[in-house]
């Protein structure tokens, strides 16, 4: 090859070479106006073109930060790139967060230039001006409604477009001589952690970072430029950014922007990705779906559904692992694989699936086991927004259910004496954005960075997450208390949407319960059960059974696990309303804030321990269209048997 | 089940609006068309051809004008016999007049004189509606029926009163008449019911396709859009005629050898009702498979006693045939009104989300 | 310069006029002697309780009833009575109070229906799908994305119209009118029979209609407070003949309109 | 010049020359339209009530005919088999309501017309295998009707008025006035009209829908039956009926659909039309215009008046 890999050390070297190399290939696909839009490498590299020197000529300059607000579209990635190509750090925020958390970001990074999708996220930005002094330019997307808006710093994204076209005009070699400047030690990008505790930080990463973890996991997988990827989570998070911004221009492959978010399942059948992300509840969701949808299945076709799921549980995951399975059960499966597993895929559109990762949070044994037995190469994967997310990925063959594979090429992994896990990798993010104190606590002198989570390594070289250290607790009588791992037990069953367990510092463990509405009212419904909404139906005693079954079923599960036996759930509670990121219950990535929730129903977590039988609450809640209001609901209490441990168990 | 639409995407209008978006519906189309038309001549003997394949066909292409007039206009029309009929005489005093001229181009301007007939007697379709529309159509069946046989100059004089059909010959091979080979014909009915099915479908995804079926649903708000009532349900009048006029000369030529005012009369309009009602309003497979079955059933009736070693008075088949049908026909409407279509439809449908319910 | 003054200023002269229209059918007088005209790019409101011709006045301004006195002045044309074929030709769209849907087809193709006046293909090209009858297809298919897009209904644009629930039919229906870029759009109860949230985004979409189309709207609405939000001038109707109008605020104080909606003895 | 002369001049000369052949054929036109009137009520009758337009009306009326002169020549005597068919009717009108018209209670108007097709094969079919096919003799004598007719000397020629058709026309009037009566008066006549307008609405105020198909699809069989024994005087018992039954429509058309007085001056008209129209204009274009000229008179009507002499103006409403 002409340039020799090692000097594509920025994004905008590896544009400008995708555009040379596969120029005709697609870079990027949009469902827009009922039909897939494509802009090729060529055809991308101009649009980042024309960016870069309206960008320029509007003063955007080398070290400055640009904040992008918006779904995944086109326009928003060519403007990431176009802002790299000038030596400038793109910012990308969440495009659901309410205006009030957009304000820190700007004001700590000095934000003066912004590109905003739509009115809805320009009204924000404007919201906010009189807090962020810096902001000088927001560019929008979407023209429709801003007609009449004459704020100075509002101009259309087209105007920009015009704007840079006529300087590359002027000066064409302009570009290309701002990327040379660039190198791989420039920030790339900084990612505003969502931070389930105080104040979010700015994690500064590379080019270098991103790239070179990028190529690790692509090389791991043999991704090449023909893979598709359909990127529909928040561009903001990282766990989307490095599959749709960092990987494509690492590989060269493309990727795919849905339509809108209730055509995503359509999109997604429709595009057939074969690389494909997924945090735990996007997954549990599509299970969800699929078990109501099944349930609702005439008689033949659901023992038919039945019979085929045991056989995938029994020999699917072998099978997938290449493991020795008997001429029968192959046979077996493989018209289970006719009948069941390969119109489930094509039905979730997952059938050209060649990878498939899981991150961001732990997952359900159960539900992992659910996908790789119908035949989807789904792996575990370990990482954060500090260490460009590939720290640890299960290889194809080496797949369990309860560890996240072994370190990926590069990475070192050290435990401290409290198990917390220490990573040297060159993906470390450079530092918190203007937060030494911050990055000298989480990296320490000789490039250790400390993750703050909690795990120890197996016997084949396997890291087991055990939970948040913070979080990792132990009950009055020692026994290890993972909360975590209690919440991804009960959150497998359709009905339970999520779940809070306490019992740090306890003596036994109880937890707050979410029903998840669709499912239960569907079950609900079946048995001819009238609700009026969702507090009733929370309330209802036959609900409160079901729940409690399934709490003994989980309770049954960690007694056959001698370390965990002891945590098992005693006393729980139905949750009055669902918890929500707009009332601070739970993070833009829908982590559950323990300490906040803990704080917030202390009075509930009380009653639990205090064995009362019911107790009354009081709450505010926000609603959609920002107006709140009181709930107030008696909420009582149920116990669940707990089963004695077994008795000697062979080594787990 | 078979379905995998996974990675089919459309980057053009032009695909998105394409007769068979997926994948699977086009291999489907493919099978069929190529058993049609090479398996089946091979195979097939000339009983198969001439008394199944040929008539389902011919009376397929006339279910398939009817079903653009009743079907997917909601015009009701009693005068389908009436119109096959004129295509019929019509091509046979084109080959009288212009003896040398391909058969194959006068069967199809036969067409054009049925729609120009059928114009005429869809005239009234403005003013009247419903089940008065289907007298103005029941005049035109009778009227035609009476000048079949009254105007002796339809059937060159003869005294028959019927017409045979001369032997026409098509690149040196025999087309029509009794010397032609059954597979010769069969291909042909075959290429152009093919050809005209194609363009009807055609037309359904186009915009007069839409203003047909705009009338058929709400002719009060299709008419406040800007969609001129009369010229669309004349042209549906006109178009359908084209088609029953095809078919009319195609049974004539193609299939009977001879025809003459009996095998145009009423009954023959009620057959064709049966077969778009049965095989399912506004879809042009229903045309197919309810002709395939209102044809094919007695056929499989009446063989059915021999086969099966019982032997009954072939009459008492016959009638017993009426009775069959009959009940079928009121079965079919308890339990799918909208016919063997619909049900192909959710069979389709079924198997493109399976294994789920919906 | 205010969100107001901006709309006052682009409000043009006089585009639909009706002086002393009076109809009666079977006896009944729906309308008797009604005058008021409709201006450029305004949102006008007809409103007064049930039964008091609002429907029929609309179904004079399209053609669908032909009044037996008084004259429909349109662009300086006058007309004694409109045919409705030709008021859509000149431009007038209108939705329906209880929906007017082809309930035989999907939402795609009723909106498709709604570009049937600008398509000029014969029954040739479109029997062969000729490349004329394709470009021509393929041109209105993207007018009819835009309005899709603009409306966001993309996640039902092959759904059966008999599927959806009641405020997605409505939006159809507006899709549809928008389809054939009227000058002049007739809402008949837009919002009847919609959650607060669906009126909210229906009000939207009036509006947004109004200020990027243009699109001059005549509107029947029963609820006072969308009526004040959205609607520059009122005319108010009882039992057939007029009894106010003028702007929202002057409307909701004028004596006469309040003992129609009051029911003061008549 | 010739042409015009011949239709518009001729005819009507040719009237004056022969006024007898002119009641004669006035006669013939009326006995026919009594006929077409009686088939025509049996379809009101059903339409009135059910919103069924009955297309197997035409075949009831042959199927009757046949069972009648069936039992008869099996032997049993002509009174007997008159009952026996009565009961026969009743038997094909449970059976009617049971299998069509309950499970397809509320389809679309087309579904039910579609049915009546399909109960109409089943008639044509059971007609003959029960009965044959070959056609019969009415026994219009075992049952006391009268045979014979009258001759009138008149207007220089003579009149021939069969005794068969005035007690044809005295028993149509009869059963028009008993229906009437029934209709417009009493409480199942109220009924009837209520479920012809809406089966839910007339479910809600507690009608029995399937009770009321019963008696109304009953009443269409005896109508049904009186008319195959007039038929049948005229002309042998055979299934040629069902296709004349079709000129039901035209009287339809004119009368209109839910109206009995309709029903019967409609048959009238289009009887007479046809008879004068064969009798003076067929010649002119070779006759047997017997066949359509009844529907040509009932289009040019229907463009007139489109809902027919009786019916109400359509008002079709947004």
């Amino acid at each position: 090859m002409a340039t020799d890999i090692g000097a594509l050390d920025t994004f905008p070297k590896l544009l400008l070479h995708h555009a040379a190399v596969r120029g005709a290939r697609p870079a990027i696909r949009e469902k827009d106006r009922g039909i897939w839009q494509t802009w090729s490498w060529t055809q991308f590299a101009d649009e980042v073109r024309a960016i870069a020197c309206g960008l320029a000529q509007q003063g955007l300059g080398r070290g400055d930060h640009m904040a992008l607000v918006g779904d995944n579209r086109p326009r928003i990635y060519a403007a990431m790139c176009a802002a790299q190509c000038l030596g400038a750090v793109p910012v990308p925020l969440y495009q659901d967060a309410v205006a009030a958390e957009m304000a820190f970001p700007i004001q700590n990074a000095e934000i003066v230039h912004a590109v905003g999708e739509d009115q809805e996220q320009v009204d924000k930005l404007l919201e906010i001006l009189p807090q962020c002094p810096t902001l000088k330019h927001i560019y929008y997307d979407d023209p429709r409604g801003l007609r009449h808006y004459a704020q100075p710093q509002l101009a259309s994204y087209d105007r920009l477009r015009e704007i840079g076209v006529e300087a590359a005009k002027r000066d064409p070699g302009f570009l290309e001589r701002e990327i040379e400047k660039g190198s791989g030690d420039d920030p790339a990008a900084m990612f505003f952690t969502s931070g389930t505790t105080a104040t979010p930080k700015g994690v500064v990463l590379t080019h270098h970072a991103l790239i070179d973890r990028a190529r690790a996991a692509a090389e791991m997988e043999g991704l090449t430029d023909r893979d598709v990827v359909i990127a529909y989570l928040p561009p903001a998070w990282i766990g989307q950014n490095i599959f749709s911004y960092a990987q494509p221009f690492a590989t060269g492959y493309c990727i795919c922007c849905p339509e809108s978010a209730e055509t995503l399942m359509t999109d997604m059948r429709e595009i057939g990705p074969s690389y494909y992300f997924a945090p735990p509840r996007v997954l549990e969701a599509l299970l969800t779906q699929v078990s109501i949808r099944m349930e609702d299945a005439g008689r033949l076709k659901r023992t038919m559904y039945r019979h085929f799921m045991d056989v995938a549980r029994r020999v699917g995951g072998a099978i997938l692992d290449g493991k020795p399975v008997g001429m029968a059960q192959r046979l077996h499966y493989a018209l289970g694989d006719l009948l069941v597993y390969g119109p489930l895929r094509n039905v979730l559109g997952m059938s050209r699936v060649r990878v498939a990762y899981t991150a961001g949070e732990a997952i359900g044994p159960d539900l992992f086991k659910f996908y790789r037995s119908i035949g989807i190469n789904l792996k575990q994967l370990y990482g954060s927004t500090e260490t460009s997310v590939f720290v640890c990925v299960q290889p194809n063959g080496q797949v369990k259910a309860d560890t996240v594979g072994p370190a990926v090429r590069g990475v070192e992994l050290k435990f401290t004496p409290q198990r917390e896990l220490l990573i040297r990798s060159p993906g470390l993010f450079r530092e918190y954005y203007k937060n030494p104190q911050a990055t000298e606590q989480a990296k320490d002198a000789d490039g250790w960075f400390h993750t703050g989570d909690a795990g120890y390594l197996d016997a084949d070289g396997h890291l087991k997450i055990i939970d948040r250290v913070k979080d990792v607790g132990k009950l009055d009588d020692g026994t290890l208390f993972a909360p975590k791992y209690l919440e991804n037990k009960l959150k497998f069953f359709p009905y339970i949407k999520e779940a809070v367990a306490f019992g740090h510092a306890r003596d036994h463990v109880c937890a707050f319960i979410n029903i998840d509405m669709e499912a239960v009212g569907n079950w609900a419904e079946k048995r001819k059960l009238a609700y009026t909404g969702y507090v009733d139906l929370a309330s209802r005693k036959e609900v409160r059974d079901l729940i409690t079954q399934c709490v003994e079923q989980v309770n049954a599960d960690l007694a056959a696990d001698p370390e965990l036996a002891g945590s098992q759930i005693h006393r729980f509670l139905l949750l009055h309303k669902e918890l929500d990121a707009d009332d601070g219950e739970l993070t833009r990535t829908r982590k559950v804030r323990r300490g906040y929730i803990a704080e917030r129903y202390e009075s509930l977590v009380e009653a639990l321990y205090a064995g009362k039988e019911s107790v009354h609450v009081e709450a505010q809640v926000r609603y959609e269209d920002g107006r709140t209001g009181q709930i107030s609901a008696d909420l009582s209490i149920c116990d669940a048997r707990s089963f004695p441990p077994a008795a000697a168990r062979k080594a787990a | 089940m078979f379905y995998r639409e996974v990675g089919q995407y459309k980057t053009s209008y032009a695909a998105d609006q394409a007769l068979l978006p997926i994948l699977q519906d086009r291999i489907g189309i493919a099978v069929i068309l190529l058993i049609a038309f090479v398996a089946v001549p091979l195979t097939a003997s000339n009983f198969a051809l001439d008394s199944v394949l040929i008539p389902i066909l011919v009376l397929s292409l006339a279910a398939t004008g009817l079903n653009l007039l009743t079907g997917y206009t909601g015009l009701l029309s009693l005068g389908t016999g009436g119109f096959m009929g004129v295509g019929a005489f019509a091509c046979y005093k084109l080959t009288t007049i212009f003896p040398n001229v391909n058969i194959i181009f006068l069967i199809l301007c036969s067409g054009f004189f049925a729609a120009a007939i059928g114009t005429v007697f869809g005239l009234p379709s403005l003013r009247i509606k419903g089940f008065y529309l289907a007298v103005a159509t029941l005049a035109a069946q009778f009227f035609l029926s009476w000048c079949f046989i009254r105007i002796p100059w339809l059937y060159n004089y003869n005294i028959s009163a019927s017409i045979e059909v001369p032997t026409k010959t098509l690149f040196g091979l025999a087309v029509t008449g009794p010397t032609a080979s059954s597979t010769t014909r069969y291909l042909l009915v075959l290429s152009i019911v093919t050809v005209l099915v194609l363009m009807a479908a055609n037309l359904m995804r186009g915009r007069i396709g839409r203003t047909w079926m705009a009338v058929r649903d709400m002719d009060l708000a299709a008419e406040l859009i800007g969609i001129r009532l009369y010229q669309t349900k004349l042209l549906a009048f006109a178009v359908s005629s084209f088609y029953c006029g095809v078919a009319g000369a195609m049974m004539a030529f193609l299939w009977l050898g001879n025809a003459e005012s009996e095998s145009f009369n009423i009954n023959q309009s009620f057959l064709i009702l049966f077969m778009v009602i049965i095989g399912g309003l506004g879809s042009l497979l229903g045309s197919f498979l309810g002709a395939a079955l209102i044809w094919g059933l007695p056929i499989v009736l009446r063989h059915a006693p021999a086969y099966l070693g019982l032997h009954i008075r072939s009459a008492t088949v016959d009638q017993s045939t009426f009775v069959i049908l009959g009940v079928l026909i009121i079965f079919f409407l308890i339990v799918e009104p909208h016919g063997l279509a619909r049900l192909w439809q959710i069979g389709k449908q079924k198997l493109r989300v399976w294994p789920f319910p919906y | 310069m205010t969100e107001t003054e901006a709309r006052a200023q682009r409000i043009g002269a006089p585009v639909l006029a009706v002086e002393e229209v009076s109809l009666t059918f079977g006896g009944v007088r729906a309308l008797s002697e009604v005058s008021f005209d409709v201006r450029e790019h305004e949102v006008r409101a007809i409103i007064g309780p049930n039964g008091a011709g609002k429907s029929s006045m609309l179904n004079v301004l399209n053609g669908f009833y032909q009044p037996q006195h008084g004259i429909i002045r349109f662009r300086g044309r006058e007309f004694r009575g409109m045919k409705p074929h030709a008021a859509a030709t000149m431009g007038i769209g209108r939705t329906f109070q209880n929906i007017a849907l082809f309930r035989g087809m999907t939402v795609l193709d009723n909106i498709m229906v709604g570009r049937n006046l600008k398509m000029r293909g014969n029954l040739l090209q479109e029997a062969f799908w000729l490349p004329a009858a394709r470009r021509e297809e393929i041109e209105h298919r993207r007018a009819v994305e835009e309005i899709i897009d603009f409306l966001e209904i993309q996640h039902i644009r092959r759904t059966p119209v008999g599927q959806l629930p009641y405020g997605l039919q409505k939006r159809v229906e507006l899709a549809r009118a928008l389809a054939m870029e009227p000058s002049v759009l007739l809402l008949d109860e837009p919002m009847a029979g919609m959650n607060l949230e669906e009126k909210q985004d229906m009000c939207r979409f009036v509006l947004d209609v109004n200020d990027h189309y243009g699109t001059t709207i005549v509107l029947i609405e029963h609820d006072m407070g969308v009526v004040m939000d959205i609607s520059d001038r009122v005319v108010v109707l009882d039992y057939g003949s007029k009894i106010a109008d003028g702007t929202p605020e002057a409307v909701r104080a004028d004596q006469a309109v309040i003992d129609a909606y009051l029911g003061v003895a008549h | 010049m010739h042409i015009l002369y011949s239709i518009f001049v001729d005819p009507f000369m040719q009237m004056a020359h022969a006024p007898d052949l002119l009641v004669q054929t006035l006669w013939d036109g009326l006995v026919s339209g009594v006929l077409y009137a009686l088939i025509a009520l049996g379809f009101v009758l059903i339409f009135k009530a059910s919103g069924v337009f009955n297309f197997a009306q035409g075949i009831m009326v042959v199927f009757a005919a046949l069972t009648l002169v069936g039992l008869n020549e099996h032997g049993v005597p002509a009174y007997l088999a008159l009952a026996l068919t009565v009961v026969v009717m009743l038997v094909l009108a449970i059976a009617v309501e049971r299998a069509i018209l309950r499970p397809l209670v509320n389809q679309p108007e087309i579904i039910l017309f579609m049915a009546t097709f399909g109960l109409t094969y089943v008639l044509i079919g059971l007609g003959e295998l029960i009965f044959g096919g070959d056609p019969k003799v009415m026994i219009s004598d075992q049952l006391g009707l009268p045979s014979g007719s009258y001759r009138i000397n008149m207007l220089g020629g003579y009149v021939q008025l069969q005794k068969i058709d005035i007690a044809a026309a005295i028993i149509a009037s009869l059963m028009v006035a008993g229906l009437g009566i029934v209709f417009n008066r009493t409480r199942i006549g109220r009924a009837l009209r209520a479920v012809a307008d809406s089966h839910r609405a007339a479910l809600s105020v507690g009608i029995s829908l399937e009770q009321i198909w019963v008696v109304v699809w009953f009443a269409a069989g005896v109508v049904a039956l009186a008319t195959g024994i007039m038929w049948g005087a005229r002309s042998n018992v055979s299934f040629a009926l069902e296709i004349i039954a079709l000129k039901a429509l035209p009287v339809l058309i004119l009368g209109g659909f839910t109206s009995i007085p309709g029903a019967i001056v409609g048959g009238l008209i289009i009887g007479v039309g046809e008879k004068m129209g064969e009798f003076y204009w067929g010649p002119l274009v070779g006759g047997g215009i017997e066949s359509w000229f009844a529907y040509v008179i009932a289009l040019v009507f229907l463009l007139f008046r489109p809902q027919g002499l009786f019916g109400e103006r359509i008002i079709e409403r947004l």
